[in-house]
């Protein structure tokens, strides 16, 4: 459903069938509660040597918990680890580490204070004489990050890069230990099909070398490109291990689901939209020449009512930029902004907000979720940052947006108690873009929405998208996946290195290789 | 203020070797931590001026051990003529007031002693002797009150300091050889009246039968007042004070019949200061060890003395 | 609720310790848990305790709104001392300092004062950029000067019937000082829970990044809770003045801001900001109060005050951890296992 | 379009980062930058109003009188950058004066006094890290109670204060090397740069020193990057311990004697120093070398304040105040224009 299947082309599984070399890694009836959650309920995992095995399940079904319970970052209530035919319990990633188990977490959790290269080799630093040499490491380093053909200066610092080369960097650190099992729950949520093509043909060589891989993923398209079996879950329970020649997607997605879904004909039938009359109507909002040095050159925009701008460009091509400057959480030094015909200065995301223009980052993690916050204070925050601290929102009023946003996006665990840094990755997504929503704006700046959200929330994210630009709301949507730009935009302006190329008027006859074929020619020929 | 850096125009860059025929001295202060200390750091700034043919190098330590050592170091580095300081602590100058020896400056103690073994290290001691004061407070106890059985709380100065030792030590060994004097409670007070008040609040609560309060100087003597007061006692009457200093505040109180005696512990050192450096600088010598006159008030001749009070 | 819930509260340990303290001391001396009726006010240990609290209640609540953002104040302290100063000074130097009007005006400039430092405060801290323990600590050092600067180093003594009532009067047999600060930390509540003031500032404690996209003004929030501190710190500074009558520029407040700390934390608000408890910090400052009475009921020897702090300190600390406190819970559950709740 | 040439041309889908020129400065080294920029200014300004300011002996002074302090400085470099803090140092010297004091008058030798007075720091930092990690007691806190605990113990020791006569000691502290205009190197002077020396290479080429800067960056990350997270936590707090009782050693050397009341509020100098030096109080981001740059800032503040030599008690205070604002903000302008 994302990148067209051509890109990634489907494997032959490597072995015929695994089980007859006896697994790595046996989970057994793992239990995981926590205060008031029971995460995970006697659910089983095994994985074999040399293959690909993709974990699968909605958001909230216990996937990234089944894997910090293997790697030791939370401790079973139940069940049994057999590692290499001995039972096993960690205390921590240290210890499964050194058992040859190299995990990338769902969140990028790397030092964003240090530098690359020193993140991929923490832990592992080329050492003269007791002390670490600090050159030889960087080439190591180096090394290691063109295997992933990630040409970046390993000396710069961690958090000078996106998310994405980020995502890239921690995938790299697992690979630098010589693992038996390698875990990557969500490794390609914000890469682009380059970036996940590589990152597959080293998964191929891993494979080929006999290390079992987890591999948790939302996008079906991959799982059905790489993986040979899988285990679903659902709702924090075993549904079953498949396959995947076996199980064809509609009964994956079933199972995930736990009902039948028209999701994915929704998903791959949707018509294309086009741009309607616009009659006299004035955009929104209108950049021209915007821009801030040494982040993103001067661009032209308009966002009218009603319309669904895509942006699409590679990793780093400045569409976060972009979309930063339109909300004033970046101060342009250059152009001009009207909001509404009105010539406007944006210096902070207040004023934005009071325009009725709102922004949901990228980075939920940093950005977003207010952590030790519940998921009622969050989807409120944004209201009652725009009605000003003094007049507080009422308990009966908030409760009323809450439901309706937790119904609407199925928010789980659908309690407005509960503290949102412990809702799953997915959950989490939704809890943001429910409290921009909740503030009712006229321009929805969306920054990789459906990063990390299963089949089912993902189509209903795209449904809600075009519903609200029917009512007469602008967004601008940015989106990893061309695919999803294409399906929901009117207009597509393309980026490249942080400058705006060009823009594409959406229809019928528009196919994600014209985008590609755009950026590639740089827009010089467009 | 009238002490502060304002009226002074001695002018900083003429700080090194001999600027005229003024004596350059340093003075190193324990800090501004009371009342007394304030008019003591006082009397030394108004004395040495250069109307009096001084040129004073003054700096406050933060009573901080180490600022004070820096400053003498600093006060040797600027050659000066005299240094003079009133330690924080007695021990461990024996190192830098060595370095002044060698650089052939003469060192005069004020307030405080130290308890170097060589005694050479510095010319003199001038200053109130704190274990006499401790006596004189017991022995005016012997004579005046505890004729009868009576019972004793002490507010005691910083937990070892040299003050709050020394006195806790002459009140005590005044008073070992009277059976009537027992000692029920002893705390620390900092030597500050919200603490002496914050303590005597516990003495009160804890103890019933208070009959004298022995405190080690005026201002934990004032803060028991309040506490008394509001405890709803008469002090002065129903419970006894005694205490040490002599500040205005206290003498007042002493005056208003609050207080029943106090021993004065003289801040006003800058005079003898002058005459000392003056002597040296003429070739003259002085005893080792000078010890200030210090008064005592009864309530009668503290309300004598309160016009005429300097400080 | 059952006995365990209440055990596993973050206030029971800090409230045991200080059931603990009161018992001890009223073991040593049995009138010490008396209230007696006394002048037509009450009288007696509890209500030591109470009027005591006030000084380091108020300023360990403006801590914990400092806190709740991610700072720390260091100036308090000080700020106490320039309030008394102030206060002071402008009262002993009027014809008439036994008039209200006189001490509410000198109390309005001490105010004035105050919220400067406070505004000062915030502005290094939140337009700057500068850390909040540094930007505090210029104040901690020169604040104390400047209070001596006004004082001229001596202590100023004055005797002013309505200035003494801040501290040591009654009303409705209450000490003054215990109702305004039960009073302040009212309104204090009210104002964090009763509008979004709260929120906002546990929101921009946790995550300051998020804050600010979500529209939230960090920077002025940041601004108002150092403007706040600063305001208590003033009045507690008008309660410890009153209570000796004298504007001690050197010792008012000295250290008061590692009680305020210790008090917050004990009441279970964390130093890495986020979520505040106000009822937590007034446990807390009762705590902390009474050990400090304790010490001198209990007749704790001089060389011994600091290690029995630090004992029932690391005491509370010990017992509220996550980790003892779950060994406790784990312990419990094995000693009597709870019977499987079977839904009805 | 103009800009054209500028940008670099890639082939397409190659994830790149802009990199940075080679001659703008590490965005990481700005803030010691920035204090070694206002500490000449300081020095200039200090050496165009005072005679005597800018000879050797002034400036050796400033490390004579400070060794104790960048030896605390160093350690709190380490608990600092973990993103923790370390109240109980000033305590701890005292304590480790004190002990000192107390053995040598009972007769021990030198020999064993020296290494149990360090130890006593070690210890300390001990009982810190462990309450700190497995107790997962807030550092402010769990270091408050030791700063209680050794400030009891330094009164049970030693209630009033006691000189030290031990030769070793006296030796120590009256051992000088240099040149006779004042240029001078004290042992505790040595002493205290061979710490900073060994913490540089500890900091920066160790995987112990990467992991305190990784826990510093995120706490969360470096355990999920199976770094020894719990070691690490516990051991910041035993160096920041054993630094403090070599510096109550040295301290002890410095002034002679140990007094249970030393230290106070050493450990707020100490912090200072460090933040000064351009570290972070969250953690991850500073360097060993910047704090004992702080350590001679604040030393430089008292210099000039001795030099000037006609403040009252107060105006000190007020003028210490100013000069750490001005140092500030002078550093975070700086710092701010560079970005
Ligand atoms: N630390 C925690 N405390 C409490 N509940 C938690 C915690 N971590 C996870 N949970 C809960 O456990 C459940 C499973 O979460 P998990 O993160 O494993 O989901 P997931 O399958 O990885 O979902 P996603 O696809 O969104 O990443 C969720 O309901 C979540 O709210
Ligand atoms: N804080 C920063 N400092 C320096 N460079 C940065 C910073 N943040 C981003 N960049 C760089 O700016 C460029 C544009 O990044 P941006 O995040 O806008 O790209 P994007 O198109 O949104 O890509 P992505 O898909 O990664 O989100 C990238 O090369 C990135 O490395
Ligand atoms: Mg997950
Ligand atoms: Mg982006």
């Amino acid at each position: 459903m994302t990148t067209s299947p051509s890109a990634i082309p489907a494997d032959q599984p490597a072995q015929p069938a695994a089980s007859d070399r006896p697994p790595v890694v046996a989970m057994t009836g793992i239990t995981v509660t926590f205060p008031g959650v029971k995460a995970l309920d006697g659910v089983d995992l095994r994985l074999f040597p040399g293959e690909v095995h993709a974990l699968m399940g909605e958001n909230g079904a216990g996937k990234s918990t089944l894997i910090k319970a293997l790697t030791g970052v939370y401790s079973i209530d139940a069940g049994t680890i057999v590692v290499d035919g001995t039972e096993r319990t960690f205390t921590g990633p240290a210890q499964a580490q050194l058992a040859g188990i190299s995990t990338v977490y769902q969140e990028v959790n790397l030092c964003d204070n240090l530098s690359v290269a020193e993140n991929v080799m923490l832990g592992h630093e080329v050492r003269r004489a007791g002390l670490v040499d600090f050159r030889a490491t960087r080439r190591a380093a180096r090394e290691h990050l063109k295997a992933l053909n990630l040409d970046i200066d390993p000396a710069s610092t961690l958090s000078s890069h996106s998310l994405a080369v980020q995502q890239l960097v921690a995938i790299c650190r697992a690979m630098v230990v010589d693992a038996r099992v390698v875990i990557l729950d969500e490794p390609t949520s914000s890469l682009d099909v380059d970036e996940v093509e590589r990152l597959f043909a080293v998964v191929r060589d891993l494979r080929s070398r006999g290390v079992a891989i987890l591999f948790v993923s939302h996008f079906l398209e991959q799982v059905y490109a790489i993986s040979d079996r899988m285990t679903v879950l659902r709702n924090g329970t075993l549904v079953g291990e498949y396959r995947t020649a076996d199980l064809p997607r509609v009964e994956l997605v079933q199972k995930m689901i736990g009902r039948s879904l028209e999701v994915l004909e929704q998903l791959e039938e949707a018509p294309k939209r086009v741009v309607a009359e616009r009659g006299d109507v004035q955009p929104y909002v209108q950049a021209i020449g915007l821009g801030r040095k040494g982040s993103i050159e001067p661009f032209d925009l308009d966002v009218y009512p009603g319309e669904v701008v895509g942006l699409a460009g590679l990793l780093g091509s400045g569409r976060t930029e972009l979309a930063r400057l339109l909300y004033g959480a970046d101060r342009s030094d250059v152009g001009e902004l009207r909001v509404d015909g009105q010539p406007t200065k944006l210096r902070t995301p207040r004023s934005a907000l009071a325009r009725r223009i709102v922004y949901s980052s990228e980075s939920r993690k940093t950005e977003g979720i207010i952590g030790d916050l519940t998921v009622r204070e969050n989807i409120v925050l944004g209201l009652q940052a725009e009605r000003g601290w003094l007049r507080r929102i009422p308990q009966r009023k908030a409760d009323e947006v809450v439901a309706q946003y937790v119904e609407q996006l199925g928010i789980r665990p659908a309690n407005p108690d509960a503290i949102a840094g412990n809702l799953s990755g997915g959950n989490q997504q939704k809890v943001l873009l429910a409290r921009w929503l909740a503030t009712q704006p006229k321009l929805l700046l969306l920054d990789e929405p459906t990063r990390g959200i299963d089949v089912g929330a993902k189509a209903e994210i795209q449904r809600l998208v075009a519903e609200l630009a029917e009512q007469g709301m602008a967004v601008v949507f940015i989106s990893a996946e061309l695919e999803e730009v294409l399906r929901l935009s009117h207009r597509i302006a393309v980026l490249r290195d942080r400058r705006k190329i060009g823009e594409l008027t959406n229809g019928d006859d528009v196919t994600t290789d014209d985008v590609v074929d755009l950026i590639a020619s740089g827009g010089q020929d467009a | 203020g009238s002490s502060g850096s304002g009226d002074s125009s001695t002018d900083a860059a003429t700080g090194g070797g001999d600027s005229g025929d003024l004596i350059n001295v340093g003075f190193s202060q324990v800090g501004a931590e009371s009342g007394w200390r304030a008019a003591n750091t006082k009397s030394i700034q108004d004395t040495l001026t250069k109307d009096n043919g001084f040129d004073l190098k003054f700096s406050d330590a933060q009573q901080k051990q180490e600022n004070q050592i820096q400053a003498i170091r600093s006060y040797i580095a600027q050659g000066v003529d005299y240094i003079a300081f009133s330690p924080v602590v007695e021990s461990g100058w024996d190192a830098v007031l060595e370095e002044a020896k060698q650089a052939n400056i003469p060192v005069i103690l004020t307030d405080r002693a130290v308890d170097s073994e060589d005694k050479s290290l510095y010319v003199t001691f001038i200053g109130s002797d704190f274990v006499e004061e401790g006596k004189r407070i017991g022995e005016w106890v012997n004579d005046n009150v505890a004729t009868e059985p009576i019972n004793v709380v002490e507010l005691q100065g910083t937990t070892g300091s040299a003050p709050a030792i020394d006195r806790k030590q002459g009140f005590e060994d005044a008073t070992k050889g009277n059976p009537n004097v027992k000692i029920i409670a002893s705390q620390t007070g900092n030597f500050t009246r919200a603490e002496g008040k914050t303590v005597m609040e516990g003495f009160l609560q804890a103890n019933p039968d208070i009959d004298l309060v022995y405190a080690h100087n005026d201002d934990m003597a004032l803060g028991a007042i309040e506490a008394i007061e509001a405890a709803g006692k008469k002090p002065g009457t129903d419970i006894k004070i005694v205490s040490i200093d002599g500040v205005k505040d206290g003498m007042q109180a002493l005056a208003d019949g609050k207080i029943n005696y106090i021993v004065e512990c003289n801040p006003l050192l800058g005079p003898d200061l002058a005459d000392i450096i003056k002597t040296l600088h003429s070739g003259g010598t002085v005893e080792p060890r000078i010890v200030t006159h210090d008064d005592a008030f009864d309530q009668a001749a503290a309300k004598e003395a309160l016009p005429t009070r300097q400080y | 609720m059952n006995l365990g819930a209440i055990a596993r509260h973050r206030l029971f340990w800090p409230l045991v310790a200080l059931v603990v303290l009161l018992v001890a001391s009223a073991l040593k001396s049995p009138a010490f848990l008396e209230v007696t009726v006394r002048d037509g006010h009450l009288f007696g240990g509890p209500v030591d305790i109470l009027r005591r609290s006030s000084v380091l209640l108020l300023v360990a609540l403006g801590m914990t709104l400092v806190i709740a953002t991610r700072g720390i104040d260091l100036s308090v302290g000080a700020v106490m001392a320039i309030a008394g100063a102030v206060a002071l000074s402008q009262i002993a130097a009027s014809p008439d300092p036994g008039a209200l009007s006189t001490v509410l005006l000198a109390m309005l400039t001490a105010l004035a004062v105050a919220l400067g430092i406070g505004v000062f405060n915030g502005f290094l801290v939140a337009v700057v950029g500068i850390q909040p323990i540094v930007a505090t600590l210029i104040f901690m050092t020169a604040g104390r000067g400047i209070a001596m600067l006004i004082t001229g180093g001596q202590i100023t003594t004055v005797t002013s019937a309505p200035y003494k009532t801040i501290a040591s009067g009654y009303w409705l047999g209450l000490p003054v000082a215990a109702l305004i600060a039960a009073l302040i930390f009212g309104a204090t509540a009210l104002l964090t829970r009763r509008t979004a003031l709260g929120v906002l500032i546990e929101s921009v404690g946790i995550n300051p990044s998020a804050s600010r996209l979500a529209g939230v003004r960090a920077r002025t929030i940041i601004w108002t809770v150092y403007v706040i501190c600063a305001a208590f710190a003033c009045i507690a500074g008008f309660i410890k003045s009153s209570d000796i009558m004298a504007a001690d520029s050197n010792n008012a407040g000295l250290f008061i801001e590692l009680d305020a700390i210790l008090a917050v934390v004990i009441g279970g608000t964390s130093l890495a900001g986020g979520k505040f408890s106000l009822t937590g910090t007034l446990v807390g400052s009762l705590v902390i109060t009474t050990l400090t009475l304790s010490i001198t009921i209990l007749g704790i020897p001089v060389n011994a005050v600091s290690l029995f702090k630090a004992l029932v300190v690391i005491a509370v600390c010990l017992l509220q951890s996550p980790v003892v406190q779950h060994r406790m819970r784990s312990r419990r559950r094995r000693a009597a296992p709870v019977p499987v709740e079977v839904p009805a | 379009m103009a800009t054209d040439q500028l940008t670099p041309t890639r082939p397409a889908g190659t994830a790149t980062a802009q990199k940075t020129p080679r001659w703008r400065l590490d965005a990481r080294y700005q803030p010691v930058l920035g204090t070694v920029v206002v500490l000449a200014v300081m020095l200039a300004v200090g050496g165009s109003r005072y005679e005597n300011f800018l000879t050797g002996r002034v400036m050796a002074n400033i490390l004579i009188n400070n060794s104790f302090l960048v030896v605390l400085a160093v350690g709190m470099t380490f608990v600092i950058l973990t993103g923790g803090i370390d109240l109980s140092v000033g305590a701890v010297v005292a304590l480790s004066g004190c002990i000192s004091a107390w053995m040598f008058t009972h007769g021990w030798s030198a020999g064993i006094t020296i290494p149990v007075c360090v130890l006593v720091g070690t210890l300390i930092g001990l009982i810190v890290g462990v309450m700190v990690h497995v107790f997962e007691i807030q550092p402010f806190i769990a270091t408050l109670a030791a700063m209680f605990l050794a400030r009891g113990l330094c009164y049970l020791v030693a209630p009033e204060s006691i000189p030290i006569t031990d030769p070793t000691i006296v030796k120590l502290s009256q051992t000088r090397w240099g040149t006779d205009d004042g240029l001078v190197i004290t042992p505790s002077g040595v002493i205290a740069l061979a710490v900073v020396a060994v913490a540089f290479v500890v900091l920066h080429y160790t995987r112990f020193g990467r992991t305190v800067y990784a826990i510093g960056g995120s706490e969360q990350s470096a355990r999920l990057m199976g770094l020894p997270v719990a070691r690490t936590k516990v051991l910041v707090y035993v160096i920041s311990g054993t630094c403090a009782g070599l510096g109550g050693l040295l301290f002890a050397i410095f002034s002679r004697s140990g007094y249970s009341l030393t230290g106070v509020g050493m450990e707020l100098d100490a912090i200072a120093a460090v933040v000064i030096g351009g570290t972070l109080l969250t953690g991850g981001s500073g360097f060993v070398l910047g704090s004992v740059l702080g350590v001679v800032v604040l030393g430089l503040i008292q210099t000039i304040i001795t030099f000037q030599g006609t403040l009252s008690s107060w105006w000190t205070k007020i003028v210490i105040g100013a000069l750490l604002l001005v140092f500030v903000v002078l550093q975070r302008l700086l710092v701010l224009r560079r970005r």
